[in-house]
């Protein structure tokens, strides 16, 4: 029976496996029993996930180790850090699918789409709760593969083009990854995730080497967490499905980036490592240059998802920057941001869904005057979108008032700086369509009346939408996840 | 029953099969399946003896040690016979479906499908240099008219190139042997390295030829030529063959010949050049497979490409080397085997190859586009599949002996290869054109599709199984740190 | 004898020059075979007699028939090329160059004595008395390396099979009218000796030079002067007793193999007193194997039938 | 009891989001709107204990102090009678968008005087900030939007001051509630910094020149009612700030306090004289305000420089805000009144000659107050100040008297209220005034120092009536920037926008490819027979090579 | 036993021509010509090593050579159908 508890991250895992396993199998035929063995699969995700989130506060620590090669061992082990990831995820999968069922009503293909859809929320389930490097590259590869299908879904000319770049941009990131990882096994042998990391002992002896591995690691994973200049494949990644951006921009594909350099530095350099070498200063230019080029380049796109999509660029980064602060403060500040990023991009990305399924906007300029149409989605855009811009009480502005706050602690006055800048530019992009969304005038003054977005799409935006706005109000409360954060922070800084 | 009759009977019962076949003259697939199943079995049979003594040898008429033909079956050949075996098992199934109603092809098939099966073990557990030459004809020869299956007319070209170069390539391999004969004066591989003198112009000029015969029966670079037509050009099931145990076999053998009787003769200079041929295929194999136009000429030219990762072997010499050739000529066994049986089944459906008007293919053969995805996460190197446990081992090596050139080698070969294999995956995905042209072939039945998907798994689960059968494998014989 | 093995050399050489470079490549087989037979000669020199037996049967005779058959089949003037000699242009003198260098040092490779004797082939003659048979060649053939043997058997076999799956026999002479010509008498004259001459040479393998290579050998050079006399042709239909014995041989020899394990423990070993008889056996078996198995390799048929049979 | 702090801004939030689902027309917006300010006159009257809720953002505190509880009252006041005027833009077909700002903007407001920890006052204040830019564009239009640029550009701008301070603020002290603001100031390395970013930050709401820009173009674009909420309370989040979040006596900010003084003293002449020459009477009364809290900046910059006690210039703060709030109100909302006859007129001028100091008005002893409690030469100048305030008003009376209004009549409860409103500036400052103040306020040397000012004002402007007087443009300083704005993004898009990055990279990606003719050859030569005799040549090559290196 | 063996340069020789032939001859019994050239030339040269041992001659080299004659003489059968094969493939597509 401890076997089995200890086992938690597994069964977590299978439960979105073996539903993408029985969804592939049963094919289009049964759309049904498909919708509900996705949903049962991801309540009961929720539960385990719920099981585990009691069991790691309680100071239990999930560990599973299967021998995989002489040497290598795949390990699922789950921590408060994986719980984070594994807990957004979970929460976002049960949204997120609701809204795809709602979004792909009667689209040809969809036991192949919720197919791989369950099989990205599994690899993204792995790459949370992988206990080394190796195990880690194992899921996120995995999820390399899942995701491409949903991406060229449409089949068009363009989804391929967008496949063809995702593909050439992960997996160049991933041969690098892996290079990083193959290298760093031959200076040190397999070593688990250890708070604080494993590497200090060879800090005398190849400095050089470490680096280099570092940059290696980092620019592996820095493609999927969009880092510029490896972040091309995210804005012509848009043409996917909503479901699907909401997926890469929220749930999976960034933040498995995003969390990787976290693990890379906290359990596998760890933050003193990181300093000696002067690689969290090499790393916090690098995310502030995308922070800054991301914003920038939103500023000129006038397609509402590729808006979104530079913005997500620019956000992500702040993960980034957050830990390579390295001081306390900031970290608490990137941490949060992995999942608060996640709540307010899924909102922002439903709702640009909603739009597109309900009236066929895609282009900003289309959506004037849509809040007279549309008030929910188009509240439920405005809290994302100011919560982007870090106004409170949304979730950003926790985010950015612990990444302020860490800056100054650091004595790193420029990051405050940046951080500022990107305020300012996120308002410069953001606003103007709220502008837009609230005060224009409709295009057509003949579409008049409510036209809301079905339920099916209204309900898990606004579940999102709030959850935003939730993070932010209720940061102070004991199971938010900034207080979850917190925890995390004060192990990893404690010893 | 004593361990080492197991070794006989892999080579015996397939060659009886055969003749028996031959004899009846009428097809007798329910013979073959049972043969395969037989065969399976008594490779997992010798598992338990080798694991425990590192080793089976079958003395073949009880003669003394230098004279006599013995059979080995150590860890190297046993994974070799294992691929064998379970791709024997998939292919006969495929097969039994694709040439039910075919009287005299099948009646060919099953034929000669046991034969060339008894040769590829014979092969694989040979401990006899000449011994080696003869399994090898045995193999070609069995392979060739396999190849004629798909209908002489339109192989007959490539079956000619195929038989021209390696009847070469295997005389060639037969000067060698004569020379280290006359050097060493015996042909047992096991007594080769402590007979052969040191550095005579024979032994260097011997080991030479040998491995030029090999390589051109490995179709190894620029010896490839034969390859693509052969293989792209024969029906699926044997094409499987062909990529997955055929070619593989003749790598096998450099792999055994240079870290065993060769490992006195060889230099790290010819290992650099043999990993150069190795890294050279693959490049240009991979960037030869993304260029056809047809999707079993993109298969044939990966397996040129794949070919050349156990090539790298040669330069590192490691035990992380070794282990990791090996292992990618499991995966590349396994998953190969897959990728030609699912386009096996998208040609049967189709009525042709050509990748251009392949779109849209999906739903009636959503099962083997998954058995080709699957294979291609091993082709290309990704987690978890066997093609990435070998992969991962070959750049452990390739960063212990310091030798970058061929980490690069090896990343850059990953991507060229999900190039071509997602060049065949977007074809499904794309959206069928307007107007779909009528299609005359037939939906493979389940049989056939299925049995590409289980090899695909296979290839999948063989990066999660790896510990044991390493164990299994051991270093390299005469391997140097 | 330096001299003489200095003038076959030179011979052979020639000849092989004439083969590669003839323009007609009636020319090119012409002197293939003719090379054929002066490498047998030699190989009689070099106390290979048996050897000299298959390469002179098989080697230069069938072969040679063969290859004249394929050169008739061929469009007239197919086949035909001039080849580039050394001097003209880079790439045959590159290739001139690499070829000599290569045969350069094979031949030094040739000449470099080790200092211990062949091993194998002391323990061969040493554990003759064993073997059944007097013969070296056959012995090892027949037992210390059957294994080899029942292999090559299995070429010999899918060879066919590969050849019969073409579907292309040799052409026939039509025109040829059967019986009414010399060589038809003296075929008849000569065909009872010929198969004496191969039956014996395959029961004077176990004692002398030759065995059931060169007797199988000129069992089927008398079944191609047969066909060529207009005795018998290819047939397009086979029994399952030809097919039988075409297989015979590979197949006694792996039941002898499977059936003696419980009783001798070991694979391929033969009880002791029944070592001779069951030698026989797989002998004659063999020999009719690869007599028929040559034949119809030349005929390209699956079957036989006397001439003017349905 | 403490719970009811916590109700205030969250009757208005639970309000605007049944507004959203569109439950809301002008009936449940007055009524939700008077239930709120009930519960804030209780909240005055009963003054309960702080109250602390560590769940809610980074831990908040809610409470009363001296001045956010003058400044309730007047809120208490001043939304209801701005709700009732703004009656049918509740209903219109933008209603739910208004409906959504306006209480949006009615919770950041009320809560922002609660709340008494750094992160719940930005939350507040910067929840009112962008609020109030829904009622500053409400009514559309070039106009509208231009002013709702300009206001979004210097909130944005003041927000990221702000932030910036609170950075520095916080990383010192965690999430500071009010109490601890001086220990805070006292531990910091760079107190000036953060002191200085924070009173810039806070300056952009109070219209401190040259951030006051925003103000001429909001006030007279935005709808009557926003206007008045918009002068007569959001401009005071500024002044709470200040108060609030900077340091005063030993760690006060001496430099940056001088500066504020003299932008202080600058704003409330120049601003009331570019008030004097506009056309429009909410602009003129938007410069009144600019100007008006430049004087209110003078004692809050006397404290904040450590130059005065906290404790006694806190109450007059508190009074001059308090009756500024009621009175601005009370006049933007009187635009709509004007023509609703004599009395009505009346009113209003006493209202708004109040503001310059009219005797036995609130407004003079407000001013009294602030001479009392300065040194020389403040107290002349203030006194001075009171002439152009005087010109100011006047002027804004006569544009009102030209304006020809809308002539609808207003409902009767929308009068009383405003009515309320207007009384209650004018009596607010005589129940807090000190009884020192009081006396100068009513004797003869108060007198004469309020009339003179306003008769010298009075004849000026009677002198100037039929000249033409120069004009200069609502918003004064945005002209030119906008201009030179506009030359810049033209410059840029004729350079940056001819270079398209994507572009840019399918030329790079292009020029990686190999090149056509080598692949061409490439394909022939793997198509001829070539290739089979190089691989033969390749064989004799390979078997030397090896050789080689094998010896 | 010194001097040069004129069969060893014979055998060499064979085998040089064997490859010559197979590099630049096209027609396919050409180059099955030159590949039994070579094939020759092994036969050769195992013959020669044969005579190594003191008393008569090495039998494994012979069974070797046997072996050898058979195999690749049923190779070159089959080459030569194949070739026949191709040239009616050929002359069916002519007509």
């Amino acid at each position: 029976m401890s076997g089995l508890y200890q086992a938690m991250p597994l069964w977590v895992l299978l439960s979105s496996l073996l539903a993408a396993a029985v969804i592939l199998a049963l094919g289009e035929d049964h759309p049904r029993l498909r919708i509900g063995i996705n949903l049962a699969a991801a309540l009961l995700k929720l539960v385990l996930v719920g099981v585990m989130l009691l069991g790691v506060r309680a100071g239990h620590e999930f560990l599973l180790r299967v021998p995989l090669m002489p040497g290598i061992d795949l390990v699922l082990h789950a921590d408060a850090l994986s719980m984070l990831f594994i807990s957004l995820s979970a929460l976002l999968w049960l949204a997120t699918t609701i809204y795809a069922i709602a979004y792909l009503e009667d689209s040809p293909n969809r036991a192949r789409f919720f197919g791989f859809f369950s099989l990205c929320v599994a690899a993204t389930m792995g790459i949370a709760t992988a206990g080394n490097l190796f195990t880690f590259f194992l899921f996120y590869e995995m999820l390399t593969l899942s995701t491409w299908p949903l991406v060229v879904h449409r089949g068009t000319e363009k989804a391929m083009r967008a496949g063809r770049g995702y593909l050439w941009y992960t997996l160049g990131g991933s041969a690098v990854l892996l290079l990083g990882i193959v290298l760093l096994h031959g200076l040190a042998g397999s070593q688990d995730f250890v708070a604080g990391g494993t590497l200090e002992h060879l800090v005398d002896s190849h400095p050089l080497a470490l680096t280099g591995i570092f940059l290696l690691l980092i620019g592996g994973m820095g493609v999927k967490a969009a880092l510029a200049p490896v972040h091309g494949w995210l804005p012509t990644a848009m043409v996917a499905p909503a479901p699907v951006s909401a997926l890469l921009h929220a749930v999976a594909v960034v933040k498995a980036g995003a969390f990787g350099i976290v693990r890379v530095v906290y359990d596998v350099y760890g933050i003193n490592l990181m300093q000696d070498l002067g690689l969290a200063q090499l790393l916090a230019i690098m995310a502030s240059i995308t922070i800054i080029y991301g914003s920038l380049r939103a500023i000129w796109q006038t397609d509402l998802k590729r808006r979104l999509a530079y913005s997500t660029v620019s956000q992500v980064s702040y993960i980034a920057l957050g830990i390579a602060l390295a001081n306390p403060l900031a970290s608490i500040g990137g941490l949060v941001h992995l999942v608060h990023q996640g709540l307010m991009k899924i909102t922002l990305f439903f709702c640009a869904g909603c739009y597109a399924e309900t009236h066929g906007i895609h282009a900003i300029e289309d959506l004037d005057g849509i809040g007279r149409r549309m008030p929910w989605t188009t509240a439920m855009f405005t809290l994302g979108a100011l919560g982007m811009i870090g106004l409170p009480p949304l979730a950003g502005f926790i985010s950015k008032w612990y990444l302020g706050l860490g800056a100054v602690a650091a004595g790193q006055f420029w990051v405050v700086g940046v951080l500022l800048a990107s305020t300012v530019l996120n308002a410069i992009y953001f606003l103007p369509i709220l502008h837009r969304v609230w005060f224009r005038p409709p295009r057509d003054e003949q579409t008049e009346g409510l036209a809301e977005a079905a339920p099916g799409l209204l309900g898990p935006t606004l579940f999102a939408g709030f959850a935003a706005l939730a993070a932010g109000l209720f940061a102070g409360f004991d199971w938010s996840p900034l207080a979850w954060v917190e925890l995390l922070v004060e192990r990893e800084y404690s010893p | 029953m004593r361990p080492d009759v197991l070794p006989v009977m892999l080579v015996f019962l397939p060659f009886l099969a055969g003749l028996l076949q031959f004899i009846a003259g009428r097809p007798a697939p329910r013979l073959g399946n049972v043969l395969v199943g037989v065969n399976l079995l008594l490779v997992l049979a010798l598992i338990p003896g080798v694991a425990d003594e590192g080793a089976i040898v079958a003395n073949l008429g009880g003669w003394s040690e230098p004279l006599a033909i013995h059979l080995l079956a150590d860890g190297l050949a046993l994974l070799m016979l294992l691929l064998t075996a379970l791709l024997a098992v998939a292919v006969s199934l495929y097969a039994m479906a694709a040439w039910r109603d075919q009287h005299h092809d099948a009646l060919r098939f099953w034929t000669l499908w046991p034969l060339l099966l008894g040769s590829l073990n014979a092969l694989f557990l040979s401990r006899d240099l000449f011994n080696i030459y003869v399994t090898l004809e045995l193999v070609t020869l069995a392979a060739i008219p396999l190849v004629l299956l798909a209908g002489p007319g339109k192989t007959v070209d490539a079956a000619l190139r195929y038989l021209l170069f390696a009847l070469l390539g295997s005389l060639i391999y037969l000067a060698g042997v004569a020379l280290l004969y006359a050097q060493a004066g015996t042909l047992d591989l096991a007594l080769l390295a402590d007979a052969l003198p040191d550095s005579t112009l024979a032994g260097s000029l011997g080991a030479s030829l040998i491995i030029v015969g090999i390589l051109i029966k490995a179709a190894i670079l620029p010896f490839h030529v034969w390859l693509p037509a052969a293989h792209g050009g024969a029906p699926a099931a044997v094409s499987a063959i062909l990529s997955a145990l055929v070619v593989k076999a003749a790598a096998y053998l450099l792999l055994r010949l240079w870290s065993g009787p060769l490992d006195p003769l060889v230099t790290p200079a010819a290992g650099q050049l043999l990993g150069a041929l190795g890294a050279l295929a693959i490049l240009f194999g991979s960037w030869q497979a993304f260029r056809q136009e047809r999707l079993k000429l993109v298969v044939a030219y990966s397996t040129v490409a794949q070919l050349g990762y156990m090539l790298l072997f040669f330069p590192m010499a490691v035990t992380a080397a070794w282990q990791g050739a090996v292992y990618h000529g499991l995966a590349h066994g396994l998953a190969k085997g897959a990728l030609f049986l699912a386009a096996g089944n998208i040609l049967l459906y189709l009525g042709h190859d050509r990748l251009r008007e392949m779109r849209g293919i999906d739903r009636p053969l959503a099962v083997s586009l998954l058995a080709f995805g699957l294979a291609g996460v091993s082709i290309m190197g990704l987690p978890p599949s066997g093609g990435f446990t070998a992969k991962w081992l070959l750049l452990t090596a390739s960063v212990e002996t310091g030798q970058w050139w061929w980490t690069i080698t090896l990343l850059l070969g990953g991507l060229l290869a999900a190039a071509y294999v997602f060049r065949v995956l977007r074809l499904a995905f794309l959206q069928p054109p307007e107007n779909v042209p009528d299609r005359p072939g037939m939906v493979p039945p389940p049989l056939m599709a299925w049995s590409a998907t289980v090899l695909a798994v296979l290839a999948i689960v063989l990066g999660v199984v790896s510990a044991p059968l390493l164990e299994l494998l051991g270093s390299p014989v005469g391997g140097s740190e | 004898m330096t001299a003489l093995d200095s003038l076959l050399a030179l011979l052979l050489l020639l000849l092989a020059a004439r083969c590669v470079s003839a323009r007609s490549l009636l020319q090119a087989i012409v002197a293939f075979i003719v090379l054929g037979l002066l490498l047998a000669l030699s190989w009689v020199r070099l106390e290979a007699p048996d050897l000299a037996l298959a390469e002179a049967a098989i080697g230069a005779g069938l072969l040679g028939v063969l290859l004249l058959g394929t050169w008739r089949s061929l469009p007239l003037g197919h086949g035909n090329e001039r080849i580039p000699l050394p001097w003209q242009g880079l790439r045959p003198a590159l290739i001139t160059t690499g070829c000599t260098v290569l045969a350069v040092l094979l031949t030094v490779a040739l000449h470099q004595h080790p200092e211990q004797a062949a091993m194998s082939g002391l323990a061969a003659l040493d554990q003759l008395d064993a073997a059944g048979v007097d013969q070296p060649v056959t012995a090892v053939l027949l037992n210390f390396r059957a294994y080899d043997t029942l292999l090559e058997m299995g070429v010999l076999l899918m060879a066919l099979i590969g050849t019969l799956m073409l579907d292309s026999p040799l052409p026939r002479d039509t025109e040829l009218p059967a019986r009414t010509m010399l060589p038809a008498t003296l075929a008849q004259l000569f065909l009872p000796l010929i198969l004496l001459i191969g039956l014996y040479l395959v029961w004077a393998g176990a004692y002398s030079p030759g065995g059931a290579f060169q007797g199988g050998a000129v069992l089927a050079g008398a079944g191609v002067l047969l066909i060529l006399t207009g005795f018998g042709e290819g047939d397009g239909r086979d029994g399952w007793v030809l097919r039988a014995l075409l297989a015979g041989g590979a197949l006694v020899f792996t039941l002898a193999g499977l059936l003696l394990i419980p009783v001798t423990g070991a694979f391929m070993a033969y009880p002791q007193g029944l070592v001779t008889p069951i030698m026989v056996l797989i002998e004659f078996s063999l020999a009719l194997s690869i007599a028929l198995s040559l034949l119809l390799l030349y005929t390209g048929t699956p079957g036989l039938r006397r001439r003017g049979e349905r | 009891m403490s719970m009811l702090l916590m109700l205030i801004p969250a009757l208005p939030i639970l309000l605007a989001l049944a507004a959203l689902s569109g439950q809301i027309g002008r009936h449940g917006a007055n009524v939700g709107v008077m239930l709120t300010s009930a519960l804030a006159l209780l909240v005055v009257l009963l003054d309960p204990a702080p109250l602390a809720l560590p769940w809610l953002l980074l831990g908040t505190h809610l409470a009363l102090d001296e001045l956010s509880r003058v400044l309730l009252f007047c809120a208490a006041l001043l939304w209801p009678a701005a709700t009732l005027a703004a009656g049918e833009l509740f209903a219109g077909r933008d209603g739910r968008r208004f409906g959504m700002s306006w209480l949006f903007t009615m919770a950041g407001n009320l809560g922002m005087l609660l709340s008494q920890d750094l992160a719940s006052f930005y939350l507040c204040f910067a929840v009112m900030t962008f609020s109030a830019y829904g009622l500053v564009v409400h009514k559309a239009g070039n106009e509208a939007f231009r002013a709702g640029r300009v206001y979004l550009v210097l909130s944005i701008f003041g927000e990221s001051l702000l932030l910036a301070g609170i950075f520095l603020l916080a990383a010192e002290g965690g999430n500071p509630a009010v109490t601890d603001i001086p220990e805070v100031f006292a531990g910091m390395d760079r107190p000036q910094l953060a002191g200085s970013l924070l009173m810039a930050g806070f300056a952009v709401k109070m219209g401190v020149i040259p951030l006051h820009v925003w103000l001429p173009l909001a006030h007279p674009a935005a709808p009557v009612p926003a206007s008045a909420v918009l002068s007569g309370l959001l401009v005071k989040g500024g002044l709470v700030g200040w108060l609030r979040f900077l340091p005063d006596q030993e760690t006060a900010l001496q430099t940056a306090a001088d500066l504020l003084l003299i932008l202080g003293l600058t704003g409330a002449f120049a601003a009331a004289l570019v008030g004097s020459l506009q056309q429009r009477p909410k602009t003129v009364l938007a410069y009144s305000t600019v100007s008006q809290m430049g004087l209110l900046t003078v004692p809050v910059a006397l404290v904040l420089g450590g130059r005065a006690e906290t404790q006694t210039m806190l109450p007059l703060i508190a009074l001059f805000a308090g009756h500024h709030a009621l009175a601005k109100g009370a006049l933007f909302l009187s635009v709509d009144h004007w023509h609703g006859g004599r009395w009505r007129q009346l009113l209003i001028v006493i209202a708004a000659l109040g503001i310059a100091g009219l005797p036995l008005t609130g407004g003079l002893v407000a001013k009294a107050a602030l001479k009392s409690a300065t040194a020389a030469p403040l107290p002349l100048l203030i006194t001075l100040s009171s002439i152009t305030t005087s010109l100011l008003l006047l002027r804004f009376l006569q544009q009102l008297s030209a304006d020809p209004g809308q002539g609808n009549r207003l409902p009767a409860f929308v009068t009383a209220a405003w009515g309320l409103v207007l009384a209650a500036a004018l009596l607010l400052p005589w129940v807090l005034a000190d009884p020192t103040v009081l006396g100068y306020a009513l004797s003869g040397a108060g007198l004469r120092d309020a009339v003179w000012p306003l008769l010298l004002a009075l004849g000026v402007a009677l002198m100037l009536r039929r000249r033409r007087l120069p004009t200069i443009p609502e918003g004064d300083l945005v002209a030119p920037i906008e201009c030179a704005l506009r030359h810049i993004k033209a410059l840029l898009q004729r350079s940056i926008g001819a270079i398209d990055p994507q572009d840019l990279q399918q030329r790079l990606i292009a020029s990686v490819r190999p090149q056509r003719r080598f692949r061409v050859a490439l394909a022939r030569w793997s198509m001829t027979g070539e290739q089979q005799s190089l691989a033969a040549v390749a064989i004799i090559a390979m078997v030397l090579l090896l050789l080689l290196l094998l010896t | 036993m010194t001097g040069i063996e004129p069969l060893a340069v014979a055998a060499a020789g064979l085998m040089g021509i064997g490859l010559y032939g197979f590099c630049l001859c096209r027609h396919a019994v050409r180059r099955l010509l030159s590949i039994n050239l070579f094939g020759n030339g092994v036969f050769l040269a195992l013959i020669l090593i044969a005579r190594r041992l003191p008393d008569g001659p090495d039998p494994v080299p012979h069974a070797m050579v046997l072996t050898g004659i058979v195999i690749a003489v049923s190779a070159t059968a089959f080459g030569l159908a194949l070739v026949r094969r191709q040239a009616r493939t050929r002359g069916d597509d002519e007509t």
